[in-house]
């Protein structure tokens, strides 16, 4: 078995912003120093980086290069880079730190979806013979699987406009939530579709921002921070791509990888999911076998703010902190990729 | 089925025109860059940390990691050293408008840690260009400057503004000025 | 708690300007198959799934790993993409490397690909842009620039464009076969990138090249030698900065000096039997002897004129014909680690190398500034 | 506070893909009105037919079965405001589309008018365009078949 004793020990995130100021790397410049910043070591001390991103998003072929420059990569790095969320670099990053060689590592990840029209370059994630040309975009997808859900009886509206509810409430102690407040639910079924069954408050928010995590093994671990989040599991699985193949009422390998990540199943504190859309939260917690008195999003999850290549890293951190600051013993994180949550990670953590 | 036959191989290709449009505001320090060389004028922001100045500016310090501000910026000249370049032979691709063979100079602005990429260079034949020359902008008139070119991606855009950097004349540089900005 | 690794299974796709035969999903599994007959697996047996390439724009969809997820028989496992510009192939064989290594997992397997006649790489390479200095534009003032410093004659570039052609002809599965190309062939090319002519560029080619990676169990029940991984190393480094040498780029040399000291050698010139370099544009083998400190300043090209790096020579560099020959830009780093994993198992066919036991990976990419080395032996 | 400037840049290409014998005979099909699966490994009829197994990666073959030409609306979604890329220009539905005779469901447009005209369990008939582009979309839409 591989080694276990790796733990999160700093981070940081932007606020989730509809339209930054900054460029993506100015966004990453002053992430990354927070996140070195909190774990109280120096840039030198990172044995291992590892990048995500998405040249798509930020609109260029080779864009994720730029982000070098945010990484203190002068002198030379061991270095490498994900065309994924930050998640899955925090993954390649706790994989490499296994390795006994190194004691830290560093996972970011970036992306501002304020340039584009996130439905169309989407719909580029597609199929390129049977679905891209469709213009099949995420939100009629989540719209379908709502649908799904609905005619499965295993949701109403009502419930996912409860979701909305909480989640808005929960953001309202998140300084980053782009969306937060008190709603009440039947004034958001009140509201028209958007793509029905889906209203809009059922989408999340367009939003750019970064997030850092720093990642140390064993005593070193302890000896930088009084309580770290130790990760006792990680995985991510796959499920095949077209819809019409799966059930998409279920989230197949979120299952699998919350197994091969450790999770039994038992008590937990938090759990920070990546529901995109609201009836996606009702699909996770079945999947991952959330139980009850599990709190869900606290931090309003991406309904409250939704930065794309960043929001599965900005889920990792949120049910770190809550272990780290001593709310939390025992936690889930959660991201997905591709369209109706294909491809799912799961992240165990626990305090001492 | 038989994949051989040309009608058969003329089905199996399927044109995709992939098009996304980005539309973004100039981040504040390249907003103003902008504003500058309307007006003629180049600017970069110097670390506060290590004293490098970086045209345009970026914001930040990449070697420090560092923010930059406003209150950095220091303005650099319009003349430099042609520290690098090649010339290109255009290859023909979808949206290429070049068709010329053309010089794609970098040339280290005197004031600058950084050279300013991608410059064409006049006044001198194409087989008598050399490194360690010294050049000078030739400013569009102020009516015809573009800017629209110039992203937060930073390819490029100064040459809707800076119509070329030509030859000065003055003796060449000493490699000892410029062996550290080859790129 | 680390495991040995070791490379059991190699794929490669016949590489060609334009693969018309085939899909994208067809294009990867003509590389995985061949890496699975050669591992003697069947596609479930892996464990998990590294997937290399360069940009998404190439093709022009965005993360095509999601949509090739069951293609690549990944369906219940994990699936990961790599992107570290021309030296992902490197660092997607690396990153499956390390699944095993940390003992994650028995059975990676690692492919890395490009379709490049799906779009234009060119336009990809200039960021999909009006005026872009095409795939050699950046290398040709810091090659001048070697030239210059070196004072290595014209005709060592020609030489390297004629040895790799010439190599590639004996490679069943490479783009650009030359048996007849000479000096003169070269010359006589056009110049695009002055220095750079027509010849001593690589081409753009479609293709896949995949590995089945392995722990010492798991290398055992195998019927073949393995290749076994005595070093990986990556190294990342801005690509323009006040100070930076683009010639002999930092990150070259410290990624150089990690796998040498991982493998315990001192003198790789003596030391490594045979190199497997990234050489898109001729003069980057001599660049890259010298970056890597396998031979002193000014030594690289010399060994060129010498005639070391051919096939027969002392150290022979691509005798897979290397990039020059065959350049599908995400498999291409990939394809390194393979050929010099096969040159150590004896499998490279009419280029194998006679008694090879301890080969040299290497991938660049981006501005010369992302690095992914490794060191193969055969026990 | 100063008013930022706004840039635009276009990433834009027209790609030319191989299909291959599966995809591209699928393709071919529809120029002739004709929706093609193809037997899983597991024995279902998948639409539109991969070319390795969903679920175990395994080569299926080139052996295309036509299947339809009726369908039935496993699950839709009701589109208001149709993008520029969309296969239709007015409200239409977004659907997965089970063919007679077919085990998966495909993704695909129906032409229904109103949403009121919508329901899972629909049955629906494919509508081809008269000048085929070699694309997905010459099956232009599905429409009501009852």
């Amino acid at each position: 078995m591989p080694a276990r004793d790796i733990a999160i020990i700093g981070y940081a995130q932007t606020p989730s912003q509809r339209d930054a100021i900054q460029s993506e790397v100015q966004l990453l410049v002053g992430t990354i120093t927070d996140a070195v910043t909190m774990a109280g070591i120096e840039r030198r001390e990172i044995g291992f980086t590892c990048a995500g991103s998405c040249d798509y998003l930020t609109g260029g072929p080779f864009a994720f290069v730029s982000n070098l420059e945010a990484a203190g990569s002068w002198p030379p790095i061991s270095e490498s880079h994900v065309e994924a969320d930050g998640a899955f670099a925090l993954y390649e990053a706790w994989m490499r730190l296994q390795e006994g060689d190194i004691d830290i590592a560093l996972a970011f990840g970036s992306g501002k979806s304020s340039p584009s029209n996130p439905a169309e370059v989407w719909a580029q994630q597609l199929d390129p013979y049977y679905l891209a040309p469709l213009g099949a975009d995420p939100v009629s997808l989540a719209a379908i699987q709502a649908r799904a859900l609905l005619d499965a009886g295993r949701a109403t509206e009502r419930d996912f406009a409860e979701v909305v509810a909480r989640s808005r409430a929960q953001a309202a102690s998140n300084p980053n939530a782009q969306l937060s407040g008190a709603v009440d639910v039947d004034a958001l079924l009140a509201a028209p579709y958007h793509t029905a069954p889906l209203r809009r408050h059922d989408l999340p928010p367009i939003s750019d921002g970064a997030a850092a995590v720093i990642m140390a093994r064993g005593d070193k671990a302890r000896e930088l921070c009084s309580r770290p989040a130790w990760i006792r599991g990680m995985d991510h699985r796959i499920d095949p791509h077209q819809p019409g193949v799966r059930d998409i009422t279920t989230a197949r390998s979120a299952t699998t990888a919350a197994k091969k990540a450790g999770y039994d199943g038992g008590p937990l504190d938090v759990a920070e999911v990546c529901a995109t859309f609201s009836p996606q939260e009702i699909i996770l917690r079945e999947a991952l076998g959330l139980p009850e008195g599990t709190q869900i999003n606290p931090s309003g999850g991406p309904l409250a703010g939704n930065p794309v290549m960043a929001v599965g890293l900005v889920r990792v951190i949120e049910a770190a902190a809550r272990i780290i600051g001593g709310s939390a013993d025992r936690a889930l994180a959660h991201a997905t990729a591709g369209p109706l949550l294909q491809q799912n990670l799961v992240c165990l953590m626990e305090g001492e | 089925m038989s994949t051989d036959s040309p009608a058969r191989k003329e089905e199996m290709v399927m044109e995709h025109l992939v098009s996304l449009t980005y539309r973004e505001r100039l981040t504040p320090n390249l907003n103003r860059f902008v504003d500058r060389i309307l007006e003629g004028e180049l600017i970069g922001h110097r670390c506060p940390s290590c004293s490098r100045v970086y045209v345009p500016p970026k914001g930040y310090c990449p070697l420090c990691v560092v923010t930059t501000s406003a209150e950095d910026e220091v303005k650099v000249s319009d003349r430099g050293i042609l520290t690098g370049f090649t010339i290109i032979t255009p290859v023909a691709y979808y949206g290429q408008q070049a068709t010329d063979p053309f010089v794609y100079a970098s040339v280290l602005l005197d004031g600058a840690s950084t050279p300013v990429g991608g410059q064409d260079i006049t006044g001198v034949a194409h087989g008598r260009i050399h490194t360690g020359m010294r050049v000078r902008a030739v400013w569009r008139p102020p009516a015809e400057r573009r800017v629209e070119g110039i992203t937060n991606r930073g390819w490029g855009g100064l040459d809707a503004v800076i119509e070329s950097f030509e030859v000065t004349g003055e003796p060449d540089a000493s490699p000892e000025d410029y062996k550290e900005h080859l790129f | 708690m680390t495991e040995r690794c070791a490379v059991i299974g190699i794929g490669q796709t016949h590489f060609k300007k334009r693969r018309d035969d085939v899909s994208m999903p067809g294009l990867l599994r003509e590389a995985i198959d061949r890496a699975l007959e050669d591992a003697e697996l069947s596609i479930g047996d892996i464990d998990a799934v590294v997937i290399g390439k360069a940009p998404d724009a190439f093709e022009g969809v965005v993360m095509p790993e999601i949509f090739l997820a069951d293609a690549v028989g990944a369906t219940g496992k994990p699936l990961l993409r790599v992107h570290t510009a021309g030296s992902v192939g490197g660092s997607t064989f690396i990153v499956g490397a390390h699944h095993v290594i940390t003992g994650i997992h028995d059975r990676v397997l690692a492919v890395s690909w490009e379709k490049q006649s799906e779009g234009n790489a060119q336009w990809g390479l200039a960021g999909g842009r009006s005026g872009g200095i095409g795939a050699g534009g950046a290398f040709a003032p810091w090659i001048r620039a070697y030239i210059e410093e070196s004072g290595a004659p014209e005709y060592i570039g020609w030489m390297v464009a004629v040895k790799d052609r010439r190599n590639a002809a004996k490679n069943t599965y490479a783009h650009l076969k030359m048996p007849d190309i000479t000096l003169e062939t070269v010359k006589e090319s056009p110049m695009l990138w002055d220095p750079l002519r027509f010849h001593e560029s690589c081409p753009s080619s479609d293709g896949a090249c995949a590995v089945v990676l392995t722990n010492q169990a798991g290398a055992r029940r195998s019927s073949k030698p393995a290749a076994w991984i005595d070093a990986l190393s990556v190294r990342s480094e801005l690509g323009q900065f006040p100070g930076r040498n683009p010639v002999r780029p930092q990150a070259g040399v410290e990624c150089a000096h990690d796998v040498y000291r991982q493998a315990g050698i001192t003198d790789p010139r003596r030391e490594i039997d045979m190199a497997e370099l990234y050489v898109p544009f001729s003069w980057y083998e001599p660049m890259w002897l010298e970056g890597h400190d396998i031979a002193g300043p000014g030594e690289g090209w010399k060994m060129v004129d010498s005639g070391e790096t051919d096939i027969g020579g002392a150290f022979p560099v691509n005798p897979s014909g290397g990039v020059l020959s065959t350049n599908a830009i995400g498999a291409s780093g990939m394809v390194r680690f393979a050929e010099a994993a096969m040159q150590i198992r004896g499998t490279a066919g009419e280029h194998q190398i006679d008694g090879v036991r301890t080969s040299l990976a290497q991938a660049y990419g981006g501005a010369a500034q992302y690095f992914a080395m490794g060191i193969f032996r055969s026990s | 506070m100063t008013e930022l400037r706004t840039s635009e840049t276009k990433l834009e290409f027209p790609y030319s893909r191989t299909t291959g014998p599966v995809i591209g005979a699928f393709l071919a099909g529809l120029r002739e009105g004709k929706v093609l699966g193809i037997k899983g490994a597991d024995g279902r009829t998948l639409v539109p037919p991969p070319e390795y197994d969903p679920e175990t990666g395994g080569y299926l073959g080139v052996e295309l079965v036509e299947v339809g030409p009726l369908g039935t609306v496993q699950a839709w979604a009701w589109v208001h405001d149709p993008l520029p890329k969309h296969p239709l220009d007015h409200p239409f539905a977004f659907a997965l589309i089970r063919p007679d005779g077919a085990d998966s469901a495909m993704l695909h447009a129906v032409d229904a008018g109103d949403p009121a005209a919508m329901r899972t369990g629909l049955r629906v008939r494919p509508r081809f365009k008269t000048e085929p582009t070699g694309l997905i979309t010459d099956l232009e839409a599905w429409e009501a078949a009852e």
